[in-house]
């Protein structure tokens, strides 16, 4: 039954995107030996007194059949159909799920914490820095973190506050929430797109895949132990800064949608953004959780990177030994024979002593 | 509070007037003077970061000055004493990684003068004798013989004759009544003596009497960079004294940084009354000579020239067209640096740097950032640097990075290029 | 007396009398330590040099302004983004109307306000971001310097948080950031919107009457 | 007790938008707010119908249960209303509704909406009865001075029908006996599942 829902709700989604993309096709010429019938002597019945059956009539209204109307914002339109079906995806899917998954994501984390612990820098510190990113760099990421932040909280209350927090803190209160939320949601959205275009920008070279991350991803990452090769970004990390990218842009773009709904007067519109935008936040604030785990408590020496910008060079050494080559020039020892870095030669004084 | 530090902080409270409590008060801390110094720039070393330079000062303010002070100061919420560990940190800051260039003036927001409160600042370490020694010797110097580097008369008329024999023209001393009195800065005495042959030889066509006076020539006031209030006034007076006693009605400030602000205009407030002479700056007058047409320009100087702007004249002397108006006359390919003018790069060894031993790895990492500069214009055959101590700088750090590039004064430049009679 | 009424009567009152009075004392205070008389004669006026030091300031310059863009941006973009909704916020001008000036102005519409607030919290940000992120802005910085930011951060956050204009506990909220503002403002570094005019216009005062271009 | 229940009969409704009028008048609601709408069916062509509709006081609400801050109560008598201070016009109601029946004062502007307004069956909102409160928010309430929504006692042609489900029914059932002709009426197989009369 679930399976069932489940199936008929992604077909449904599919299919309301499929129409909005679709809405021209119907100009297609119909055959040359089709009766030529006009759809609007068929509404109604031609006698206003007559015994017709009218079944079909308001089974038209019923599926969003239009008429006229001098007032109100649905103008003539009587029946507006798919309006339960983003109500069922509302409350049975997202809300019901996006909570499960990000406990589970905090668990996992919990779990992998207790079991594997810091992953800790196998040669110690060695006192010798190098500059991993730039003041831009850590800039445009703080700056989206800040904004991230703000807005996965308010977001999360106006999803999932009527059934996490209003009961505890009650209806009245947690309106006082909810409209702030809100509002601070509407007015920190716009700043994201900013974040988002400026850290595009900043961190796309160097982000793109390549066949090492292939190994990376063979040798599990190097979490469950060995060593995985990586140039300036590994394998996880290109998929953060690209599901940021994409799913940041699909967000962007429905929040756009929802945050200026007069840019659009098709409700479907608004429904799919809603339900695209609210998976595409809990999917990132799920793997953003990961990404703060293992940026802070989850792995000494990372952190560094975006605080001070200059990362320890046993940490370079070991998590990304093809950039710390190529940066330097010099050969790190902890990979495979075969995995050269780019032959491309910086001088010495990279590396600053602390 | 130490005895040592007690010393720094009155001193500083009796400097700080309305425009440091103003510039204490404003700093929002922006950071933004750290992308104009040339010693931060030349290391990313956070610490010369010129509005870190005035912490020191900063505090005392806070603690004793500041209007609401004793009110924060109840409520335990002013800084914490300066203490002598801490002005001895700031000791290499303040001398060695400032050149008191008011670079980071232009660039902050709130158009704070951070090299004039470094200059009041060094008053403090001054009288706590927190001071290098490279700088103290040099004092002790001008002390005795009234020029940093111990120029005795003896060595300047020496010059003065070997220059009279290469231009023949007689240069009088202690002419009594002449009209300008010039005086030098001990590198050009001792570095570049040319400048009292081109002196000679620009007066001598534009019909000014001069003279040079045996009992004040040195033009360098050691006090001043050191920041020593008393020994600064005393040679200042010493001018005075012999401007005075030849009756001259202007005194001629070298191609000397920090030797024309000190007599044009801390000058007067030092010996407490108005000057009976006019202070003029050599590029001042030959430029209103040249404008009067007393020297006219002859045959330019074909090779290819740039200006170094050095900061006690241009920047903070206001002398910004004076220089290139001569050189447009002297000199026909003349090609700016890039941020040529008011902002442009100190040499990196003004305000006692270059007399500091201690600073001087630190002084060749800013020139280093000069040299560049200069690089980056491509081939040039000559730089012109009307300031004395700036060409030293020049000539010892092109000699350190081995770069083979001419290094010319102003006054000689105009002097060569001066049309036959 | 609810708790909105107090915070927007009695302690608004007196916070605004702290800040005022504050402000203006130490303005004061700091003309008045005054300066010797400058002995040297003047090249220039000292007092269009100080009019004309406050307004070059405004003004990057190119040179710097290359490598210091993105602080140039967001300053600016903070200052303007707050002036606009301190003075052009509709509920701002009604609160001075009805409390302390008995008259009004045109307000921004609600576009425009958003559009202000937008660019007053991605300056503030990035001017904040910045101060831990880079070196030389962590080693200058200390505890005043992120009260202030955070203070300011906090009044603009609740005074939009309160946009919906239908809780009173949101602008009761508000208001108690406000007050708390008002009341650390002329202890603090805040001040420099109060004594910028003064270090500009001394320095260019100085300049004016050295004959120093600007 | 009894539950309300609007109900149009197409075949009466002459599309004059009194009941329209009427609602606004009644309740004073602001500009661009119209808690009630007629549309009209193949207009001008045969078999035209028009219908008023307005909110139908769903059994199963869908605003009721997409709102976010759970604004919205069901009366015992079916009627379906909000609490205006809860509400922090977020739109998802409008999402939901079948009917388009929540309004927003201000639409349009940067995105905000202001509360939403929508039709109350004439019963008020959670505010003390008759208060100036419960009128500013949510117009008058006829319910508690006993008497049935403006739009349908003042209906010349008696189309829209409103009150008691089981009265509604039976009129609407007798006007289709004497017209000799049935059919469901419009919008009761959404809005009251399981009670269509015939």
């Amino acid at each position: 039954m679930m399976l069932h829902r489940l199936i008929a709700a992604i077909f449904f989604i599919a299919l309301m995107l499929v129409s909005v993309t679709t809405i021209n096709a119907q100009s297609v010429r119909p055959p040359g030996n089709a009766v030529n019938q006009s759809t609007d002597e068929q509404i109604g019945t031609s006698n206003t007194l007559g015994p017709d059956s009218q079944s079909k009539y308001w089974h038209d209204l019923r599926q969003g059949k239009s008429g006229l109307s001098t007032t109100g914002r649905s103008g003539g339109l009587l029946i507006q159909a798919q309006g339960e079906q983003w109500r069922l995806i509302r409350k049975n899917y997202i809300i019901k799920y996006s909570g499960w998954v990000l406990a589970a994501v905090l668990v996992i984390l919990v779990l992998f914490f207790l079991i594997r612990g810091k992953i800790r820098l196998k040669g110690g510190r060695s006192g010798q820095t190098i500059s991993r990113f730039s003041l831009p760099h850590r800039t445009a990421h703080w700056f989206m973190a800040s904004i991230f932040i703000m807005l996965g909280l308010s977001g999360l209350i106006l999803l999932l506050g009527r059934t996490a927090l209003a009961p505890l803190i009650g209806k009245n209160v947690y309106s006082i929430f909810a409209s702030a939320a809100m509002q601070g949601h509407n007015l920190f959205g716009p700043l994201f797109i900013v974040a988002l275009v400026w850290m595009y920008y900043l961190f796309v070279p160097g982000n793109f895949f390549k066949m090492v991350d292939l190994k990376w991803i063979l040798k599990g990452g190097g979490l469950i132990g060995g060593h995985a090769s990586a140039g300036h970004y590994n394998f996880g990390e290109k998929v953060w800064f690209w599901a940021v990218a994409i799913v940041g842009l699909l967000i962007s773009i429905t929040g756009i949608i929802l945050e200026f709904p007069w840019l659009s007067a098709n409700l479907q519109l608004l429904q799919i953004s809603t339900i695209v935008h609210a998976i595409g936040a809990v999917g990132l604030i799920a793997f953003a959780l990961g990404h703060i785990y293992i940026g802070t408590i989850g792995m000494e020496g990372a952190l560094d990177s975006m605080t001070t910008g200059d990362v320890d060079v046993n940490w370079a050494k070991e998590h990304h030994d093809l950039w710390y080559e190529e940066v330097t020039g010099e050969k790190s020892a902890t990979h495979d024979q075969g995995e050269t870095g780019h032959a491309q030669v910086y001088s010495q004084d990279k590396i600053t002593g602390v | 509070m130490s005895a040592v530090a007690q010393k720094a902080v009155s001193k500083f409270l009796e400097f700080i007037d309305a425009d440091i409590a103003a510039y204490a008060e404003s700093c929002v801390h922006c950071g933004e003077c750290a992308e104009a110094c040339h010693f931060y720039l030349a290391t990313k070393d956070p610490k010369y970061t010129p509005t870190y330079k005035l912490f020191p000062l900063v505090k005392a303010y806070k603690r004793h000055k500041a209007p609401l002070s004793g009110l924060k100061k109840m409520l335990g919420l002013v800084p914490a004493e300066v203490t002598e560990d801490e002005l001895r940190e700031w000791e290499p800051l303040v001398y060695d990684a400032c050149t008191m260039c008011g670079r980071c003036t232009l660039v902050c927001p709130m158009g704070i003068d951070i090299a004039g409160t470094i200059r009041k600042m060094r008053e403090g370490f001054v009288a706590a004798g927190i001071v290098p020694e490279g700088l103290s010797v040099a004092a002790a110097n001008a002390e005795r013989t009234g020029s940093p580097m111990g120029v005795t008369l003896k060595a300047l008329s020496a010059q003065i004759v070997r220059q009279e024999k290469e231009t023949g023209i007689k240069i009088e001393i202690d002419k009594k009544g002449a009209d300008y009195m010039a005086i030098l800065s001990s590198m050009e005495i001792m570095g570049y003596p040319e400048i009292i042959g081109a002196y000679a030889k620009l007066f001598k066509q534009a019909g000014v009497s001069w003279t040079i006076s045996s009992e004040a020539f040195e033009a360098t006031n050691v006090g001043v960079q050191i920041g020593d209030g008393k020994m600064a006034k005393m040679l200042v007076q010493r001018i005075v004294d012999a401007a005075e006693k030849l009756k001259v009605k202007h005194v001629i400030s070298p191609e000397c940084g920090h030797a024309y602000g000190a007599l044009r205009w801390a000058g007067p407030n030092m010996v407490g009354k108005e000057f009976s002479f006019k202070v003029v700056h050599i590029i001042e007058l030959l430029d209103q000579l040249r404008r009067e047409g007393r020297i006219p320009a002859g045959e330019k100087d074909g090779r290819r020239m740039t200006l170094h702007d050095p900061c006690q004249l241009i920047r903070r002397g206001g002398l910004l067209q004076e220089p290139r108006t001569l050189l447009d006359d002297s000199c026909s390919d003349f090609i700016e640096m890039e941020g040529a003018g008011i902002a442009n790069l100190c040499c990196g060894g003004g305000g006692g740097v270059s007399a500091n031993e201690r600073a001087r790895e630190l002084q060749m990492a800013a020139f280093a950032q000069k040299l560049k500069q200069i690089n980056d214009l491509g081939d040039i055959d000559a730089v012109v640097v009307p300031c004395a101590n700036c060409r030293t700088v020049f000539e010892d750090g092109l000699d350190e990075f081995e770069v083979d590039l001419e290094v010319v004064g102003l006054g000689e430049l105009v002097a060569e290029t001066l049309a036959s009679k | 007396m609810s708790f909105l009424q107090i915070v927007e009567g009695p302690l608004f009152y007196i916070a605004a009398a702290i800040f005022l009075i504050g402000a203006i004392w130490r303005v004061i205070g700091i003309i008045k330590i005054g300066h010797k008389r400058d002995l040297a004669p003047p090249k220039g006026s000292g007092k269009v040099g100080f009019v004309a030091g406050n307004l070059r300031h405004f003004l990057p310059r190119k040179i710097f302004a290359k490598r210091t863009w993105v602080h140039i941006i967001a300053g600016y973009s903070f200052h303007f983004g707050l002036f606009a909704l301190l003075l052009f916020a509709a509920p701002h001008i009604d609160f001075a109307r009805d409390r302390i000036l008995g008259f009004d102005w045109p307000a921004l519409p609600r576009w425009g306000f958003i559009i202000a607030a937008q660019f007053a919290f991605a300056g503030l940000i990035m001017l904040w971001v910045r101060r831990f992120s880079d070196p030389v802005m962590r080693l200058i910085s200390d505890w005043d310097d992120h009260i202030g930011s955070w203070l300011t951060f906090l009044v603009m956050l609740t005074g939009c948080l309160a946009l919906q204009e239908s809780h009173n506990a949101l602008k009761a909220i508000h208001m108690l950031f406000v007050d708390v503002w008002l009341i650390y403002f002329p202890f603090s570094r805040l001040m420099h919107a109060g004594t910028f005019f003064l270090s500009r216009g001394y320095t260019g005062a100085t300049y004016g009457r050295k004959g120093m271009t600007l | 007790m009894a539950r309300m229940k609007f109900l149009c009969d197409a075949e009466r409704c002459i599309e004059c938008n009194a009941c329209v009028t009427a609602c606004k008048n009644e309740h004073e609601v602001p500009w661009g707010i119209n808690r009630r709408r007629v549309v009209t069916l193949s207009d001008g062509k045969p078999g035209e119908r028009s219908i008023s509709v307005a909110c139908m006081h769903c059994s199963d609400a869908p605003c009721m249960a997409v709102c976010p801050v759970d604004c919205f109560y069901q009366t015992p008598d079916g009627v379906v209303l909000h609490n205006k201070d809860l509400c922090i016009g977020c739109g998802y109601c409008f999402f939901a509704c079948p009917f388009g029946a929540p309004q927003y004062p201000q639409a349009g502007n940067f995105g905000s909406r202001g509360k939403m307004d929508k039709c109350t069956f004439c019963a008020g909102g959670p505010d003390a009865d008759h208060s100036a409160e419960e009128f500013k928010k949510y117009g008058r309430n006829r319910m508690a001075e006993g008497k049935l929504p403006i739009c349908a006692e003042m209906c010349s042609t008696k189309a829209l029908l409103a009150g008691d489900g089981n009265i509604v029914s039976n009129i609407y059932r007798e006007r289709v006996v004497g017209r000799g002709f049935g059919s469901g009426a419009w919008g009761w197989g959404r809005a009251y599942p399981g009670s269509v009369s015939n």
